[in-house]
């Protein structure tokens, strides 16, 4: 089933042969120097598609590992290596710029009516601080690898004899291209909407991408002084970590998840916006309780920033901080239980088509309750005791990072596909592979929470005899996970090349979005569109491309 | 905060948006830093115990603001750049806050007399070849 | 779009062609410009949390080796930064209303001000390092051998760096700004790149505001 | 029921006093887990059925909810989120709070091996022996990068951090062999360090008490974190800090029998509420006392000359925690009331 053949009578006419901004200059100069929004937003698509993959084999390689409790494959120093490389490429490389860089770049100017981001120079800037942090860090993958995991907690880290400058050099660098893309959007947002698009208009994704923004920009620069520090003690000894100086190692902890804590909400906030106009796209029906979504998003990007001491329950934290940071943990869990309820409000005497973007926002709904309450229960102060640093909370935040995450970035994926390339990709494909990496996610990462709840902790290379069975039931599970996302790779790529040219609107949205051409011209829009509305208005049928254009 | 954008037909309005101008409050804040700074040192000499920070902090404050209202035209600007520095404020009160409290209320025995005490650094050379203890 | 700023003599380019307005591209900027100095903020925020920790750990040692911090070089230091910081803000002042000459000779006050704060702060550091009041493993200080007291030193450097390293980034950026200002490219049409690069030399003040009284004064 | 969800759920044995609270809590949190995620899930796909999209130009009535709707989707939750906090907080407090009466045992994470020391007792490596149903709190240090310390069947689990001390407390229902684990990355040995508790019957416990105090003592193995680091056995720390503070000659000024003399007496010093010359009052605590040997200018008590001289230099981490432990038992009624003070503990090395 194409998806062309069956929405055309939706979609307006189609001003399909015009020049495009894929095609407005196609010399590799016109690339490299562009300031275009949108190819800034596919080259970020691009390279962050390659860092996903090069985690994920890694990830893979870790659970051949853990077919065996003993050694197996490799030595205990490479394993080490290796999840920290899996978690630093997913989460720096992968998951942070992943949707605010590929989809937040493309769609935002688009959904606000903007010809292009406030600071098109500095936006292209940030993506060459991606690549130029992504290339320290992999050349100090290259050249030895840290083994520290990706919370580089001293003073093992201040002491390791592996590689860690590097990556921290990497990780500071990409802090910097972070800051960059959230900068860049929170001004875009507060200077570039279009006549009429006042803030109770707004998208929600648009939304989203804002409180993502001021996390961004806020808790970066700690993991920045941060990560200098303990670059500083280790080259040149100053001991601010050091315990034997007098030093304080749960200090850095506090550092670090003064950052890190917030960081899982800049992976999870635009997964959040995605989900909010791709549900309302597929039932046809105006956001369920718009305003409880947007502003709840500003709510968990305030208070977001002040839990992160439940990392630390059993880290020497006192009593007190346990408490108070337990119980605002509570508070933030509110903000997203609103979003969830809000968004199974939407579907609500909605007209529901089943696509494959829709059957990744099943899934999404599924997993962002499950590893989010788990995140509650880990919040429970005396709960953590026994699952803290166990396969509960690998299990916990794989739920959500790669459940609801990585599922809200195929949903956008395929969602925008067409916008961006204009192209339509196979459906059959499209569902059979969300059903493989569905059922693939819950076979690799219920078995974790068990083997959490059984005692085993995290970061092992071998373990115990008794928890091999889960192991191995995880390992079969990643497998499929793993054939899934090869399928997606292969029908996109040949989609790419061969798919059929799609229409401007081929899902019949009434998104902002879809006002421009798909693909869009280099200018986004002949004439700057005056908003009268609210996104996603479905009481009539007139496409949306007829919200009036002054 | 920004309303939606109107195109500007009305350019001088906007460049000049506060015509009569003088460098007076300049002078004057200037004058008020030399004046808190000197003020800062004298307390600060004094020795006053437990008061010494909370008045130097209070003086920095003062002296700050001013640097911020008059010097960088916070007065003049609009409601989101304000939002931004005050936010930021804000944060960093509270990662202060935190941390320090948790320092303040550990465990009593947490950092025993005589600390810093003891740890061995780490011995660079066995660990890359791997000397895992047998089980 | 841009040929409003054509109408209005402006130089080229001024206007890029997304912005509505240039009332709305200054906006822009200068929320962009605060949005970085919050950054800036944060960045700092990171060293002061380490100081009032160990500063809550070790009070004694701080106050000892508080004390051996040669307190005329910093205040005189505070009396420079905060002069310079007057300046730059005439600059802008001047080059509002249209004095381009003055604007500039105000950058130079600032650039020779900026310059000697450097100077003092060599001054500072070079009998530290005589001295061996040094961070961390260096530290061999005769005077002050309280446990902690190698904290402070710690954090002395890595604040005082971070801020020495700020002054040198905002003397090269009030040069590049000179070099405009002597072009001519400010009056009181546009004036946003030089209000940017004030903006940026204020937070350098507001942060050695700070620094001054919590090294020097405890 | 306890025991089926407990195996469902792959808990491990619940062999301590904690394990049976906790995981009735577990019980609470993970079945409304379930419930909850299996609600949205099936509302999604109940939605879908009752809401297939019928005609690609439907359209849809533009739908608002309520009030008391959003507010039902914050109060239902918050509540239950809030129980959960309350009743795990309170858990919580009870796990880092040792009892009074409990019995020390000193632990030192170490790349990768855990050591065991009891006061005026013997040694171990990698074996933790404690009697069933007593209150046991382990006194925990590293010696170079963070551990933690886990037991599963107890659901205890606490770092073990260089440079610091943390506490952690369990009471073992019955006795058994359980595995330690190390929960927090330590290198390249990090999943093999790995110990035993062996939770024998209390008399069994006090026979082997009672043979190695006789017999290993003598031939003690290395282990000993008073030993490697030269420091004084822990038991005599009082008898060491009284020789020291006559060697030292503390007792020209103070008197350790109420009376005034140069310097405060040290009878009942600790914990008495000092008042300062600055008028501030202080808790004569560990930490003050020590300072008040390194930097008696510091904080002059009132009434008295800033005569004392500073003793930094002077005297050594070891006699200086037994002169704070000497202090400490000069208690004019002996029996100690209040909550676990601080052991004898001495700082391993100072720098
Ligand atoms: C995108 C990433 C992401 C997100 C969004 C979250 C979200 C949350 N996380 Fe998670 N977390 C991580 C990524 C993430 N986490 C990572 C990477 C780690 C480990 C880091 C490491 O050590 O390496 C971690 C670790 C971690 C810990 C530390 C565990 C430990 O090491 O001991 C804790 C403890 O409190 C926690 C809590 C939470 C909470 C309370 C939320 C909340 O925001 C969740 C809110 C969501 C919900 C609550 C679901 C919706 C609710 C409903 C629909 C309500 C229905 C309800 C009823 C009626 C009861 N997380
Ligand atoms: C965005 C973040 C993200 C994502 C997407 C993932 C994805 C996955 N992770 Fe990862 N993980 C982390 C973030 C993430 N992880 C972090 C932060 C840690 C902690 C690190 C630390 O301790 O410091 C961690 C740790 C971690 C561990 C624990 C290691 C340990 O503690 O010892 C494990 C173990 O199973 C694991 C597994 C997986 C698996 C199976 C996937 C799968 O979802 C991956 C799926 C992807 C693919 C499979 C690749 C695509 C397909 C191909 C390459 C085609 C070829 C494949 C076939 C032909 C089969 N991860
Ligand atoms: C020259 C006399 C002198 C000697 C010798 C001396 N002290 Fe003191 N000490 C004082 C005086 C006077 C004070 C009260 C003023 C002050 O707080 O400094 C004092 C206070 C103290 C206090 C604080 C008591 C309180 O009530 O707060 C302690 C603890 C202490 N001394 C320990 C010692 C130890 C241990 C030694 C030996 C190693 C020692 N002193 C040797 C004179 C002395
Ligand atoms: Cu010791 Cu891990
Ligand atoms: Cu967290």
């Amino acid at each position: 089933m194409r998806l062309s053949e069956t929405t055309d009578s939706l979609a307006g006419a189609p001003p399909l042969e015009t020049l495009n901004y894929l095609t407005d200059g196609t010399t590799v100069m016109s690339w490299v120097n562009t300031r275009d929004h949108k190819r800034v937003g596919v080259m970020f698509l691009a390279a962050v598609l390659v860092a996903f993959f090069l985690g994920g084999l890694f990830a893979l390689t870790l659970r051949m590992k853990l077919l065996q409790p003993g050694p197996f494959l490799m030595d205990a120093l490479s394993y080490n290596r290796l999840f920290t490389l899996h978690g630093v490429v997913m989460i720096f490389l992968f998951l942070i710029p992943a949707i605010p860089g590929a989809f937040g770049n493309f769609m935002v100017p688009l959904m606000i009516g903007a010809r292009d981001v406030a600071f098109p120079r500095l936006n292209l800037a940030s993506f060459y601080l991606y690549l130029l942090g992504a290339a320290i860090a992999i050349w100090g993958m290259v050249h030895g690898g840290a083994d520290t995991g990706w919370t580089f907690y001293t003073p093992y880290s201040s002491t390791t004899p592996t590689q860690v400058l590097p990556i921290l050099l990497g990780v500071f660098v990409l802090g910097f291209s972070s800051i960059l893309t959230g900068l860049n959007f929170i001004v875009t947002v507060h200077t570039l909407r279009a006549p009429g698009l006042n803030w109770m208009r707004m998208p929600l994704f648009v939304w989203g991408i804002y409180g993502t923004s001021i996390i961004q920009v806020l808790a970066t620069p700690v993991l920045g002084i941060t990560v200098l520090i303990v670059a500083v003690e280790r080259f040149a000894g100053f001991g601010m970590f050091d315990p034997a100086r007098g030093g304080d190692p749960v200090l850095y902890q506090h550092m670090f998840w003064f950052y890190s804590h917030p960081a899982v909400y800049i992976m999870v906030l635009p997964a959040m916006g995605v989900i909010s106009e791709t549900v309302c796209t597929f039932s046809r029906k105006n956001p369920f309780g718009y305003r409880a979504i947007a502003l709840s998003s500003l709510g968990i990007a305030f208070v977001g920033f002040f839990t992160w001491g439940h990392h630390l329950f059993v880290a020497g934290q006192s009593t007190f901080d346990a408490g108070a940071f337990g119980l605002l943990s509570m508070l933030v869990g509110i903000f997203t239980a609103i979003k969830v309820f809000n968004w199974v409000g939407t579907m609500y005497r909605g007209a529901i088509k089943f696509t494959t973007p829709f059957a990744y926002i099943c899934g999404f709904l599924y997993f962002i309750v499950f590893g989010g309450m788990t995140g509650i229960a880990l919040a429970t102060t005396s709960l953590d005791i026994h699952w803290h640093d166990t396969y509960f909370v690998v299990a916990h935040f794989h739920f959500i990072m790669v459940g609801a995450s990585v599922m809200a970035f195929l949903a956008a994926l395929h969602y925008w596909f067409p916008k961006m390339f204009g192209k339509t990709y196979s459906e059959g494909w499209g569902l059979v592979a969300a059903a493989l990496i569905i059922l693939g996610f819950n076979a690799t990462f219920v078995p974790q929470f068990l083997l959490g709840n059984y005692g085993m902790p995290r970061r092992y290379y071998q373990y115990p005899d008794h928890f091999q069975a889960l192991n191995v039931a995880s390992t079969a599970g990643s497998t499929l996970l793993g054939f899934g996302f090869l399928i997606i790779l292969i029908y996109l790529v040949i989609a790419l090349r061969w798919g059929a040219r799609c229409t401007q609107n081929p899902w019949g949205s009434k998104g902002f979005e879809w006002l421009s051409a798909s693909p869009p011209p280099t200018h986004n829009f002949d004439e700057i569109p005056t908003i009268t509305q609210m996104p996603h208005d479905y009481r009539t049928h007139e496409p949306p491309g007829v919200i009036r254009v002054s | 905060m920004a309303e939606s954008a109107t195109p500007s037909s009305k350019p001088d309005a906007d460049h000049q948006p506060h015509p009569s101008h003088s460098a007076v409050p300049y002078l004057v804040v200037w004058l008020a830093l030399l004046g808190l700074t000197a003020l800062t040192y004298i307390t600060g000499s004094m020795h006053l115990g437990a008061w010494a920070l909370p008045v130097a902090l209070t003086i920095a404050t003062a002296k700050s603001a001013l640097v911020a209202v008059i010097f960088m035209h916070l007065n003049e600007s609009s409601g989101a750049t304000r939002l931004v520095f005050a936010t930021a404020l804000v944060f960093v009160a509270l990662l202060i806050f935190f941390t320090v409290a948790d320092v303040a209320t550990r465990f009593k025995l947490a950092t025993p007399a005589g600390a810093p005490f003891g740890t061995e650094r780490s011995q660079p050379e066995g660990l890359l070849e791997n000397q895992v203890p047998d089980e | 779009m841009s040929h409003e700023a054509d109408a209005l003599g402006l130089p080229r380019g001024i206007l890029a062609h997304h912005f509505s307005s240039l009332e709305r591209q200054n906006e822009a900027m200068r929320l962009g410009m605060w949005l970085f100095l919050a950054t800036e903020i944060l960045l700092f925020a990171g060293l002061f949390t380490g100081y009032a920790v160990y500063r809550f750990q070790f009070p004694l040692a701080f106050q000892e080796a508080s004390r051996h911090l040669n307190i005329t070089l910093g205040t005189l230091n505070t009396v420079v930064l905060i002069t310079s910081s007057f300046s730059v803000a005439l600059s802008i002042f001047y080059a509002r209303t249209d004095r381009p000459r003055a604007a500039a000779l105000c950058l130079v006050v600032t650039l020779l001000f900026a310059l000697a704060f450097l100077g003092v702060k060599a001054v500072e550091y070079a009998e530290h390092f005589h001295e061996h009041a040094l961070p961390g493993k260096y530290y061999a200080y005769e005077a002050v051998k309280v446990p902690g007291a190698a904290m402070f030193y710690t954090l002395y450097f890595l604040m005082t760096g971070l801020h020495g390293v700020h002054v040198v980034a905002g003397m090269s950026v009030l040069s590049w700004l000179l070099w405009r200002t002597l072009q001519g490219r400010y009056s009181s049409r546009y004036y946003t790149g030089l209000e940017m690069g004030g903006l940026y030399w204020h937070l350098v003040d507001l942060v050695w505001i700070f620094l001054y009284p919590l090294l020097y004064l405890i | 029921m306890n025991d089926f969800l407990r195996r469902m759920l792959f808990l491990p044995e619940q062999a301590s006093t904690f394990a049976r609270d906790l995981d009735r809590l577990h019980f609470f949190v993970i079945l409304t887990t379930f419930v909850m995620s299996f609600l949205v899930g099936t509302t999604a796909i109940l939605f879908f059925v009752r809401f297939r999209r019928r005609s690609e130009t439907q359209t849809t009535p533009h739908i608002e909810p309520p009030m008391w709707l959003e507010a039902l989707f914050v109060t239902i939750p918050l509540s239950f989120f809030l129980l959960w906090f309350f009743v795990g907080f309170n858990e919580f407090v009870r796990q880092q709070t040792p009892p009074a009466d409990a019995m020390d045992v000193y632990v030192m994470g170490k790349k990768w091996m855990w050591k065991f020391a009891y006061p005026d007792g013997p040694n171990a490596i990698n074996v933790l022996r404690v009697p069933a149903g007593r209150n046991v709190r382990l006194l925990m240090t590293s010696r170079d990068v963070i551990h933690s310390f886990y037991v599963p069947e107890f659901r205890i689990k606490k770092d073990v951090l260089p440079g610091r001390y943390t506490d952690q407390w369990f009471n073992a229902v019955a006795p058994g062999r359980f595995q330690i684990l190390c929960a927090e990355y330590c290198g390249a040995g990090h999943s093999v360090m790995r110990g035993e508790v062996i939770v024998m019957k209390p008399e069994e416990y006090e026979t082997w008490l009672a043979l190695q105090k006789r017999g290993a003592l003598a031939s003690r193995q290395d282990g000993s974190p008073t030993e490697i680091e030269g420091t004084p056995a822990l038991g005599n720390l009082v008898e060491q800090g009284k020789r020291v503070a006559a060697e030292k000659g503390c007792l020209k000024c103070h008197s350790i029998d109420g009376t005034r003399h140069i310097g405060p007496t040290w009878l009942d010093l600790y914990h008495r509420r000092e008042r300062l010359t600055t008028g501030a009052f202080i808790d004569a605590d560990e930490a003050y006392l020590t300072r008040s040997m390194m930097d008696p200018a510091a904080e002059i008590v009132d009434g008295y000359q800033p005569v004392m001289p500073g003793y930094e230099g002077k005297l050594t981490a070891p006699e200086t925690s037994a002169l704070v432990e000497y202090i400490k038992s000069l208690q004019s009624d002996a029996v100690r009331t209040g909550p676990s003070e601080g052991p004898s503990y001495a700082p391993l090395r100072n720098n």
